[in-house]
Formats: structure tokens, C-alpha cells, sequence
């Protein structure tokens, strides 16, 4: 495959806030698109391996799906390297494949295994890869934004030239917390990009019932801002490459991605009462993100459809096998229960549900 | 005849909602979408979207107009999506809402109340399975209740919604599908329970034990237990966590002369910590054993399944230590089994 | 005197924020004028008493005054009824005078009396007066704001046709809960008028250190402002009024006033280390908002120097009354510190500090 | 050698930030102004405005920025100007520091401290005078650490910084300007004191009386008007609220066999209780006399003064309870005082 550079236009140009927008015209390659598509594919199938592992009961509690804005992890790694930071909320799982986590580790955690990316103990909303800058993976609506523009100053405080995306939803961009934030990182030019996901729901409210100005990019008021077509990776792309260099020179950017979830809001939703089939249907055959890449592939003469068809077959087979492995991953050890509560637990006694029966020395 | 405890809260948000114009219900997903656990089913067809609001995630900003409107003289019923969430409004609860009528002399009202779900749902993991009894308990200006079955639920938020006091109404999202039995009299829209009284749900002579919401179906079937091995378990359901219904405990305790608590919280300065300190302090010449703490482990809360079972309390936790308490004790029990 | 209309231009015109400014051009009458004077010169007269009353340790605690700002409070009660309410922070004390409270009753309150407006149990932060529209005194920064948004819900589920005024800092103008209030305010359209009184520091901090934006009136985005000048009691009226119409039609709206405080920022702080001597007295000579409306009243021979000073003197007078008199309210009844902790206390027990001591039955 | 709190805090800050450049302080006023109540003196001049940062006044947004800060690997020292803002950050202090190293098996630790005082101060009133002790201890993966003398506020706090966990630092504003003798040792800038473990204040035979922060004081004077009355009572400075050192507490109370606990909170689900829970746990047989609770009276904090005195403990208070323990009990005391 040819890393030759591929001049594509994104789908529509971008639209700024105290800003001048960056050019329409995008470089990639035959390489990266088919990264992309590999890449894409295999979060989909991940994703949708998921829905039927918690339909079988085998992942518990909250589960929240991806498929739908695989194009906004996907464009956001191709602009950044691991030294910058990523942040997230619990649709978590595709962010943390972004960030080379793997399958196995990722489905052994959805199912509350030993070997999960974080031994079992955190679930499908709190996945982490410290090592490569994801910092999870966080169940309170909002939180993730404060925290990732403190990821953004530990960078400047190290005088390190990297930057921290932190990522929200529509639903959470109301939310106070990141208005405190963002003051402060514009007022100490902390090199943060608040990504807010637009995917145009908060659970079961749609985002005009929820912000009376629902243009998130432009909510940052006097904090510069771009709309991005976040279904197409390229877009993607372009804007955080651009952002990223915004950030380190004059501090903190917002991106609001146009995108969509195909699944409800998590498994207990339906997500079907507060949208329609129609709306849903529209944006798979209009705007999906695989079929976008899918397309430039063809029309480069890049791979055949049949090449692709097999990836696909491909990414299905690599999941089932990292779930099969995944299944046979043990249950965590009891004593885990009392592990990483502290990192240094000076022998103190800890207690279970009955102290006289399980207490034990915290490590 | 049975309802759900979903149906009978949902029911008794319906009838003070129809009953008092001022009544009002706020949150997150508590309209259109009908609630996300469907507690508020139907009100917004039946009153409307002036009464029945949808808001933004926005905690700390809806609970301050909550807590606003109610000093206007309104009565808010503000909707938690779980109490995990409360935490970002809780300067609003305790510092705007309890401590307001204290302030002003009597002058500034609140008559709010705020619910949800509260404590462990099954596999959500640490940051949404807290139980917030015990901080929201340790507050004055505050009443906080906790029901356990179908007429709890009805009375005690029936109570709660015509209290002229700010009141957390701590809901369990696993117990809004069971069933329980309820009597007519608790189906009639006039029906209340007493706040800051406790109920005996189970008689019995040997070993009290205290539990609220889910904990108190488990202490009921740890008594069930204990029974066929010849204890006789008292088992009091608090409802109330404040007022705590101190004198209700202490005359059980001074009858069988044995405590368990139980519950799914934290242990340390727990609402067991609280009931033991109680007993010792009004009660403890009666006391013939030491008194057993059943809590949630002292840990955050695992998603692994075998973890989160032993991060909370379970069913044989109680027996155990209802047993010990038993068995250490001078008193004799009838029958011996082996701990 | 005269209620004949007299026409005044303001200080400097106003600025707007997506709305069109009022006028310039205020009436007012010779009535009103002189209203202003002795309202404020009482106000002024009771901070400077309570600076002596603080220092002479009959006044504990926290302790903010509010000279500087009374044209604030004046021109505000000049546009509105006691049906519309006020609500505010900690520096509370003027506020109540202006909705009609006693200067006796606010003496005793700071010095921690029976006869105090909360009979002793709230404090110099927590003055109320419910009756009249004011909902405190609140001592958490922002609290108010959304507090204060609830207050114009309640009014708008009531149908009835009044506004609340929330007035909040220019510190607390960084709040998070304020812009989740006011998203809310704007998607319900609620009769919400948001005051930022911006006197420039938030305790020590410059609005500039706190705020990477400090154009107040702009910061609600969506929401319109005004910028008045709140040392101008004629340019408060006009915008409150303005404001209070607007609401009723449109929703929410803010008023930054440029104000300035004279004092510290409470008792402990002296007030001069983080902004110049100059500062003060240049504000104090070209801006004050008493010598304002003196001058005004002077020139339309309204009223001759010495009869303001004689009313000065007289408001001295009246103050020192108030305080001898609540100088002579006693401490509260030991017993008053169990009322009030409920509405209804259902007779339960409370406990001292020693319960085995001290228990009583809640009323 | 006498040293104020103040200052002890003071050369605290400074000497592990001059030692760890990993350190910084954040908090609102803490540069330019010096800090509030002046804790953090000198340090913009000497460590410059990167590791000495002035914060808008904006709790959760600047907490959740030092919790990321520490995830990353930094040492933040965030200072609340009072505890009570502290709960608008509090989702921050619980979900974001205390369970990540849980949640992520480990990956995600959090160095961080929270520090600023704590309850009641003078004539504040009740949304400025909360003792937030309990609540914090009460949460897995948090430790919170309240000193009382100088020696404690240096070597709790150098200790708290150099903890790889999530501290809660309770100071207490009345104690700031106090002075205590201090230690060469004490004095060095590698003294630490070990978190987790009490201190014996005083020893004494007859009556174990256990409190923490300004409360000791108020201890160590109950027990010297009660040695005049020939009741010889062991203070215990609890110095950490979690990990609670029960090991202390409980040898101390099977060598007493009597127990007072004192604090300045809320006592519903307070330190006390969980004291009192803990003895009779592990030293029930020991108790010659029921546990002595003493804390803050069960209302708002009231402004007057008169009131505000009777709503925190007194020395008589102590005094009280420790004869009521004493006389109450089978053991004989030396020598008889009417109560
Ligand atoms: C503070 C808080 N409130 C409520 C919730 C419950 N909740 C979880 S996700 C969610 C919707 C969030 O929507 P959005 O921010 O648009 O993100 P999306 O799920 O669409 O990715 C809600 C209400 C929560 N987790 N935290
Ligand atoms: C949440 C919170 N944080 C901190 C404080 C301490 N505090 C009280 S007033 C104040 C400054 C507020 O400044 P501003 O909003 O400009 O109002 P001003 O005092 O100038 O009227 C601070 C930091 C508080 N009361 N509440
Ligand atoms: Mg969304
Ligand atoms: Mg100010």
C-alpha cells in the first residue's frame, strides 16, 4: 500500500467561532484510509459483539455503544500521538481500541474478568491505557472535561508540547463544571480541546430541549471554536490537527463533531421513542462513517469491495476469537476486592460485609 | 392485592400531583421519555409539561431552582437519575435547602423533596452505587426516608411530598420491580406513613436487627432462617434514617437483648455505627452481646460479579451474625448450630 | 417637594448584548431624587456603623459591607414592586434595607439578637424578608443564582407577572451553576433577571485574574446583557426597568453594573493591598453614587447643601438610635437554639452536645 | 521551641514543594493575597504563579483540574478557603479521586491533597461552620487526616503530600494562630508522621477520651480539671479519620474501660458514633460504662453567640460526660464529686 499522498475534500467545509476555519482539502494516503477502514471495522464489530454479549447477559449494568462516531476516534488518532491526552465519558470502548487497547483486554473487562484492561474492577465505563494517554473512561456526566483540561495543565506544567483532547456529549456540554474549566484553561492557555460529541441526544432528549443554544461550538463564547463533520474521518481529522496546533500556541479550542449513535443510549434504551426509524436509517445510508471511507477506497482504487468484504470478515473473526478467549479469562481473585483501594495501604485492616468474618490487611 | 413498588411510587407522585396544584415534578428524562427507571410513567400525559420538566444535566442548576421555587412557596419534587448524581448539587441540599429555615428564623420554607435511586444497582460499578443515607442522615434541617415495600413507598412519599421540610426520598432502582402486597387502606389517596417512625416487620424475641430499603428484605430472610434454627428475629425496617426512630430500636433491643444492623452503605460512620452508638448509649445494661454490623465492604464498589457480591451484604452475612450475637451471649438459645 | 417629571441623561449610555439599549434618558422627579439621597446616605450611614460595631467586637464573624454600591440597590427598588423578588449573596445588608427592612432589626441581627430580622440565628450573611420579596442572603458564592431562577420559575408557574432579580459578583460570575440556571432560565423562558455586580474584585483577585472574560453583560452567550453603570442610581432604574420588561416578554436577561466597593472585602480584609489608594479615591471623588445624586438634586435647586447635610446628619442620628436600641435586645432564648431546625419535628429528640445533658423536643 | 499551626503548614508547604517540583498549590487567593487565612505565605514569591495558582472562584471546575493534574502524574495541593465550598466539588474529591485507582486496577493513582479548615470557626453561621470529618471517612480510597498541634499540622501534612492517595487535610481556622512547642525533630524537613496512626496525648487509667482537631485542646482540658478531681482520663489525638486507628483506640478502652468521644460535627453517623460502633465491636466486654458521646448539637450552626456556644462542645461538656462514664461504672474512683 502506497503512503503517496490522496487530496480529498471533506464532506462540507468546516465552520468557525473566533476562528478561521482550516481548508476543506485534506492530505491522506491509500495507507491511512485503509488504517481507517480496518480500524473502523473492527470497532463497529466490536461494538455490535457487545449489544449481543449483554443480551446474553454476559456484560452487566450500563453498556454504551460506539458504532455510529467511530469516525471521530478514528480521525482524531490519525492528527495526534500517544503523548497527547484523551479523555472520555463511559462510551469508552472505541476511544480505548483508538488508543491500542486490545480486544481481549477490552471484552474481558465488559465481562468482569481477571484479565481485563482493568482487571474486572471497572466495567464497560471505565477502561484506562495510562501508557498511551487514555485516561478513561468516567461515569459522571461532565467530570471528564475539569479533568482532562487538568491532563492539558500537568502537559504545560511539564513543559511538554503535548495536548489533551477531552471529550462530552450534547447532553453534557450544559453542564457548569466545563464553563468553570474552560475559564480557566483560557485564562493559564492550557493546550486543551474540548470535543464535544454531538450526537444529538442526551439519553432521551434531543439537544434543543436540552441547550437553548445548541451550536456547541460556539459555546465556549470567548474560547474559539469548530464544526466538524464528525462522520467523516477525514474531517476529523483535519480539525484535530489543526486544534492540536491552536492549543499549543494560544491555548484552549472546542470541536463539536456532527455525529450520530446508531444504538440507544445504552443497552436499557431502546432508542427508538424519541427518534424515528426513519431519522436513524437516514444517517446509515447517508452519512456512516465506514461507508464514507468505504467509498473514497473504491473510488482511489485503493482495495477492491471484495478486499474490503473480507476485512470485515477478518475483524468479525478477531472479535469472536478475543470474546471466546475472553470467556475463558477467570473471575477475578476474591482478594481483589481489597486491592487498589490505595496505592499504599501501610497494613491498615480493611473490612468486608461482615467484619468479624472478612477482614483482611490492605496491601 | 400487589403492586410494584414502581407502581405504588409512581401512584402516589400521581395523587399529590393532582391533589395540590404547587406540587410539581422536575429531572432529568422525567417527562417524554417517562422517567429513566419509568417512576414518572404518565404524569407528563396527565399534567402536562408545566408541571412535569424535563431538564438539561444540569444537577447543580435545576436542584438551586428546585430549592428556589420551594422558597417561593411551591412544592418541587426534584427527580435524581440516581443519588450518585446528587453529589454534584449537594451544596444546594444541605446548604440552600436544610439549613434555610434555620437561617432565617423560620422565615425561609422549604418543602422540597428530592428523589431517586440510591445505593448499589447491580453491576454500574464504583461511581454509581453509592448509598447516601448516612451523609444526607448526619444532616439536620434534613428528614430522610428510605421505603422498602410498595406501602412504604406510597406513605412514605406521600408523607414526604406534604412535608413543609426538604426531605431525601432514597429509592433502590432493584426494588422498583418487586411486588408487595398491599393492604386497601394504603391504596386510598389519603394514605400516609409517619416520618421518623420505624416499623416492626417481623416480631420476634432472641436478636433485633435494623435494616432499611433492599436490606430489609434480606434481614427478613435471614429471620426466616434463624427461625428454622430456633432464633426468633426481630427485624425492624427504619424507614426513617432521620429522624432515626432511636426509641423503636432501643425497646426492641431491650427485649431481646441482641442487635444486628445491616446495611448497604459504607461502614465507617455508618447508619449501623449510628443505631450502635444509640443502643449503647440508652440501652446498654440490656445489652448481652456485642452489637453485629452488617455493612457494604469497605471498598469501592467492583463491577466483577463475584466481587460486587461480596462488596455488599448478603443474606448469609446476617445469619452469621445474627447467630454470633446469639450464641456469644449468656441468654440461652434453643437450638445449636454450628456458626 | 415635587413628583413633576425632570429628565436626566445618564452618566454614559449603555451597552448592549444581542438587544438593543434603553435610552439614555431617564425620568425621575425631584420626589424621587430626594427619596435616592436619604436611602442611600442611611445605607452608607448603617455600613459605617457596622465597620465600628465590627471592630468593637460587637458584630463576629463575616462582615460585608456595602458602601460604594448603593446605587445599585436604590435604582433597583426604584423600578420594581415588593411582588418581584430580589435574592443575593452575603453582602446583603442594603439590600434589605432597600426592600423595606428596619435598620433595628438589622443592628440586632448583626449583633446576633432576639430582635434580629432572623432573630439572631442567621447573621450578617443571612438577612430575609420574605414578605417583601427577599429570599436572603446566602453565603455560598452562586448559590443564589439558580436559587434566584427558581424564584422567577415559581413566579411563572404561579402566572403571575413578576420578575426576580438575582444578584451575584463578579466572582461568582465564573460559577458553573450559574450557566446551567441560566440555559434553563432561556429554554423556559423565566422572568429572570441576573445582576452581576461587578465591583471589580472577587475578595482579593481582580476580575481580570478570575475571568478570561470580564465583559459580564456578555456572558450569557445566548442570553442578552446590558452594561450599566451602577454608580449611576438613574442608569439602574432605566436598565431594571427595561430589564423587568423584557423578562416578562422574552426571559432572562443580564445587568452588569460597574459598581465599586469601598470597604474590603469583609472585616479581615483591609482592602488595600490589591488595588491602590488612588484607585479608591479616585472612585470615591468622580464616581460615588451619593455625590451623584447630590449634585443632581443641587442642580435642579431641589434641595440646598445644608438641608442634605441636616438629612445626613439626621440619618446618622437614626442609626446611632437603632443601634442603642438593638444594643438593648437581648441574646436569644438558650431555647431558640432548637426551633426553626424544621418546619414540623414531629416532636422527635434533639440532642446538645451532651445529650445526656441537653435533649429536647423538636417543635 | 513554640511554632504557630499557621506556620507549621506554612513550612510544610514549603519545604515539600522546595523538594518535590511535582508540587504545586492551587486554590482561590492563595498567591497574590497570601492566602485567606495566609497559610501559603510567600510562596507565589519564592515557587513563582506556575506552582502557586490563584483560582477563580470556582470549585469543581478547579478541583476536577487538580484531579487531572494528579492522574497525570503531578502532586496537587488544592486549597478550599473553607471546606464547605468543598462540596461543590465534591463529585471530584469521591468519583474522581477516591475510586480511580480502583475502577482502573491500579493504573490511575491520585497524589493529591485537599486541604483548607474544616467546621465550625467564629460567628460564621450555618453555611460556613460544617465539620465535613465524617463524610470524608466514610469514603473507600480516600484518607483524611485532621492535626491538632504544630507538630501534627507539619508532619500530617508532609506526610499527605509525599502519600501516593488522595488525602483530605481538615485544618481548623481557630487553631491557625495558635502556638505549641515543637520538636527538634519536628523541625527537620524530613520529619513525617504516619498517617493511620493516633496519638496518645495523655496518658490516664480511668477514662479514654478520644477527639481530633481543635477538640483535643478542649480533651487535654477535661483531663486536667478531672485529674484535680482524681479521674486520671487518657486523651487520644485521633490525627487520621480513615484509616481510623481502632488498634489505639481499643487498647486504650480495655485499659480505661471507659470512653468519651468528642468532636465539633453533626453526631448523626459522626466519628463518635463510629468510635463508639468499634469499641463495642471489638472491646464490648472491656466497657465498664456506656460510650460518652459529645459533638456538635444536632442543629444548623446559629449565629448568636450565646447559641453558638451551646451547638459546639465545651470543656464542661467533657468534663461531664467523662464523671458520668466514671461514676457510672462498677470501678471505683478515687474520689466523689456531685455531677
Ligand atoms: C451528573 C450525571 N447526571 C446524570 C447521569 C446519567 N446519564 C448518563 S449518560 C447521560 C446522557 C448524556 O448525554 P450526552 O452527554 O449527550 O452523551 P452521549 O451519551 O450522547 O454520548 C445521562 C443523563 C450521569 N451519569 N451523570
Ligand atoms: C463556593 C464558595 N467559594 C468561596 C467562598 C469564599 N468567598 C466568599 S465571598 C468571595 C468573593 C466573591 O467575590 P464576588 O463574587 O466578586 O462578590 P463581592 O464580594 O465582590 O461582592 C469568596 C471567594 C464562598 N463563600 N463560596
Ligand atoms: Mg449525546
Ligand atoms: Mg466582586
Amino acid at each position: 500500500l502506497s503512503s503517496d499522498t490522496i487530496t480529498v475534500e471533506t464532506s462540507i467545509p468546516f465552520t468557525g467561532h473566533n476562528i478561521d476555519p482550516p481548508s476543506r482539502t485534506v492530505e491522506t494516503s491509500a495507507n491511512e484510509l485503509m488504517t481507517f477502514f480496518k480500524d473502523m471495522a473492527e470497532m463497529r464489530r466490536m461494538e455490535i459483539a457487545a449489544d449481543s454479549l449483554y443480551k446474553a447477559k454476559l456484560i452487566r449494568g450500563f453498556c454504551h455503544l460506539y458504532d455510529g462516531q467511530e469516525a471521530v476516534a478514528i480521525g482524531m488518532e490519525a492528527a495526534i500521538t500517544k503523548k497527547d491526552c484523551i479523555i472520555t465519558a463511559y462510551r469508552d470502548h472505541c476511544l480505548f481500541l483508538g488508543r491500542g487497547g486490545g480486544l481481549y483486554e477490552s471484552f474481558a473487562e465488559l465481562m468482569g474478568r481477571k484479565n481485563g484492561c482493568s482487571k474486572g474492577k471497572g466495567g464497560s465505563m471505565h477502561f484506562y491505557k495510562k501508557e498511551s494517554g487514555f485516561y478513561g473512561g468516567h461515569g459522571i456526566v461532565g467530570a471528564q472535561v475539569p479533568l482532562g483540561i487538568g491532563l492539558a495543565f500537568a502537559q504545560k506544567y511539564s513543559k511538554e508540547e503535548h495536548v489533551t483532547f477531552a471529550m462530552y456529549g450534547d447532553g453534557a456540554a450544559n453542564q457548569g463544571q466545563l464553563f468553570e474549566a474552560l475559564n480557566m484553561a483560557a485564562l493559564w492557555d492550557l493546550p486543551a480541546i474540548l470535543v464535544c460529541e454531538n450526537n444529538h441526544y442526551g439519553m432521551g432528549t434531543a439537544e434543543w430541549r436540552a441547550a437553548k443554544s445548541p451550536a456547541y461550538y460556539k459555546r465556549g463564547d470567548y474560547v474559539p471554536g469548530l464544526k466538524v463533520d464528525g462522520m467523516d474521518a477525514l474531517a476529523v481529522k483535519q480539525a484535530c490537527k489543526f486544534a492540536k496546533e491552536h492549543a499549543l500556541k494560544n491555548g484552549p479550542i472546542i470541536l463539536e463533531m456532527d455525529t450520530y449513535r446508531y444504538h440507544g443510549h445504552s443497552m436499557s434504551d431502546p432508542g427508538s421513542t424519541y427518534r424515528t426509524r426513519d431519522e436513524i436509517s437516514g444517517v446509515r445510508q447517508e452519512r456512516d462513517p465506514i461507508e464514507r471511507i468505504r467509498k473514497l477506497i473504491l473510488a482511489h482504487d485503493i482495495a477492491t469491495e471484495k478486499e474490503l468484504k473480507d476485512i470485515e470478515k477478518e475483524k468479525r473473526k478477531v472479535v469472536d476469537e478475543a470474546i471466546a478467549k475472553a470467556k475463558e479469562s477467570p473471575m477475578p481473585d476474591p482478594s481483589e476486592l481489597f486491592t487498589n483501594v490505595y496505592v499504599k495501604g501501610f497494613g491498615v485492616e480493611a473490612f468486608g460485609a461482615d467484619r468479624k468474618e472478612v477482614r483482611t490487611t490492605l496491601p | 392485592k400487589e403492586m410494584t413498588v414502581r407502581d405504588a411510587l409512581n401512584s402516589a407522585l400521581d395523587e399529590e400531583m393532582s391533589a395540590d396544584p404547587k406540587v410539581f415534578i422536575m429531572g432529568e428524562e422525567v417527562g417524554e421519555y417517562q422517567g429513566a427507571y419509568k417512576i414518572s410513567k404518565g404524569l407528563l400525559d396527565k399534567y402536562g409539561p408545566e408541571r412535569v420538566i424535563d431538564t438539561p444535566i444540569t444537577e447543580a442548576g435545576f436542584t438551586g431552582i428546585g430549592v428556589g421555587a420551594a422558597y417561593y412557596g411551591l412544592k418541587p419534587i426534584v427527580e435524581f437519575m440516581t443519588f450518585n448524581f446528587s453529589m454534584q448539587a449537594i451544596d444546594h441540599i444541605i446548604n440552600s435547602a436544610a439549613k434555610s429555615n434555620y437561617m432565617s428564623a423560620g422565615q425561609i420554607s422549604v418543602p422540597i423533596v428530592f428523589r431517586g435511586p440510591n445505593g448499589a444497582a447491580a453491576g454500574v460499578g464504583a461511581q454509581h452505587s453509592q448509598c447516601y443515607a448516612a451523609w444526607y442522615g448526619a444532616c439536620p434541617g434534613l428528614k430522610v426516608l428510605a421505603p422498602y415495600s410498595s406501602e412504604d413507598a406510597r406513605g412514605l412519599l406521600k408523607a414526604a411530598i406534604r412535608d413543609p421540610d426538604p426531605v431525601v426520598f432514597l429509592e433502590n432502582e432493584l426494588l422498583y420491580g418487586e411486588s408487595f402486597p398491599v393492604s386497601a387502606e394504603s391504596l386510598d389517596s389519603s394514605f400516609c406513613l409517619p416520618i421518623g417512625k420505624a416499623k416492626i416487620e417481623r416480631e420476634g424475641k432472641d436478636v433485633t436487627i435494623t435494616a432499611f430499603s433492599k436490606m430489609v428484605g434480606y434481614a427478613l430472610k435471614a429471620a426466616e432462617i434463624l427461625a428454622k434454627e430456633g432464633i426468633s428475629a426481630e427485624v425492624i425496617n427504619l424507614r426513617s434514617i432521620r429522624p432515626l426512630d432511636r426509641p423503636a430500636i432501643n425497646a426492641s433491643v431491650r427485649k431481646t437483648n441482641r442487635l444486628v444492623t445491616v446495611e448497604e452503605g459504607f461502614p465507617q460512620h455508618g447508619v449501623g455505627a449510628e443505631i450502635s452508638a444509640s443502643v449503647v448509649e440508652e440501652s446498654f445494661e440490656y445489652l448481652d452481646a456485642p452489637v453485629e454490623r452488617i455493612s457494604g465492604a469497605d471498598v469501592p464498589m467492583p463491577y466483577a460479579a463475584n466481587l460486587e457480591r461480596m462488596a455488599v451484604p448478603q443474606v448469609e452475612d446476617i445469619v452469621r451474625a445474627a447467630k454470633r450475637a446469639c450464641y456469644r451471649a449468656a441468654k440461652s438459645v434453643p437450638m445449636a448450630a454450628t456458626a
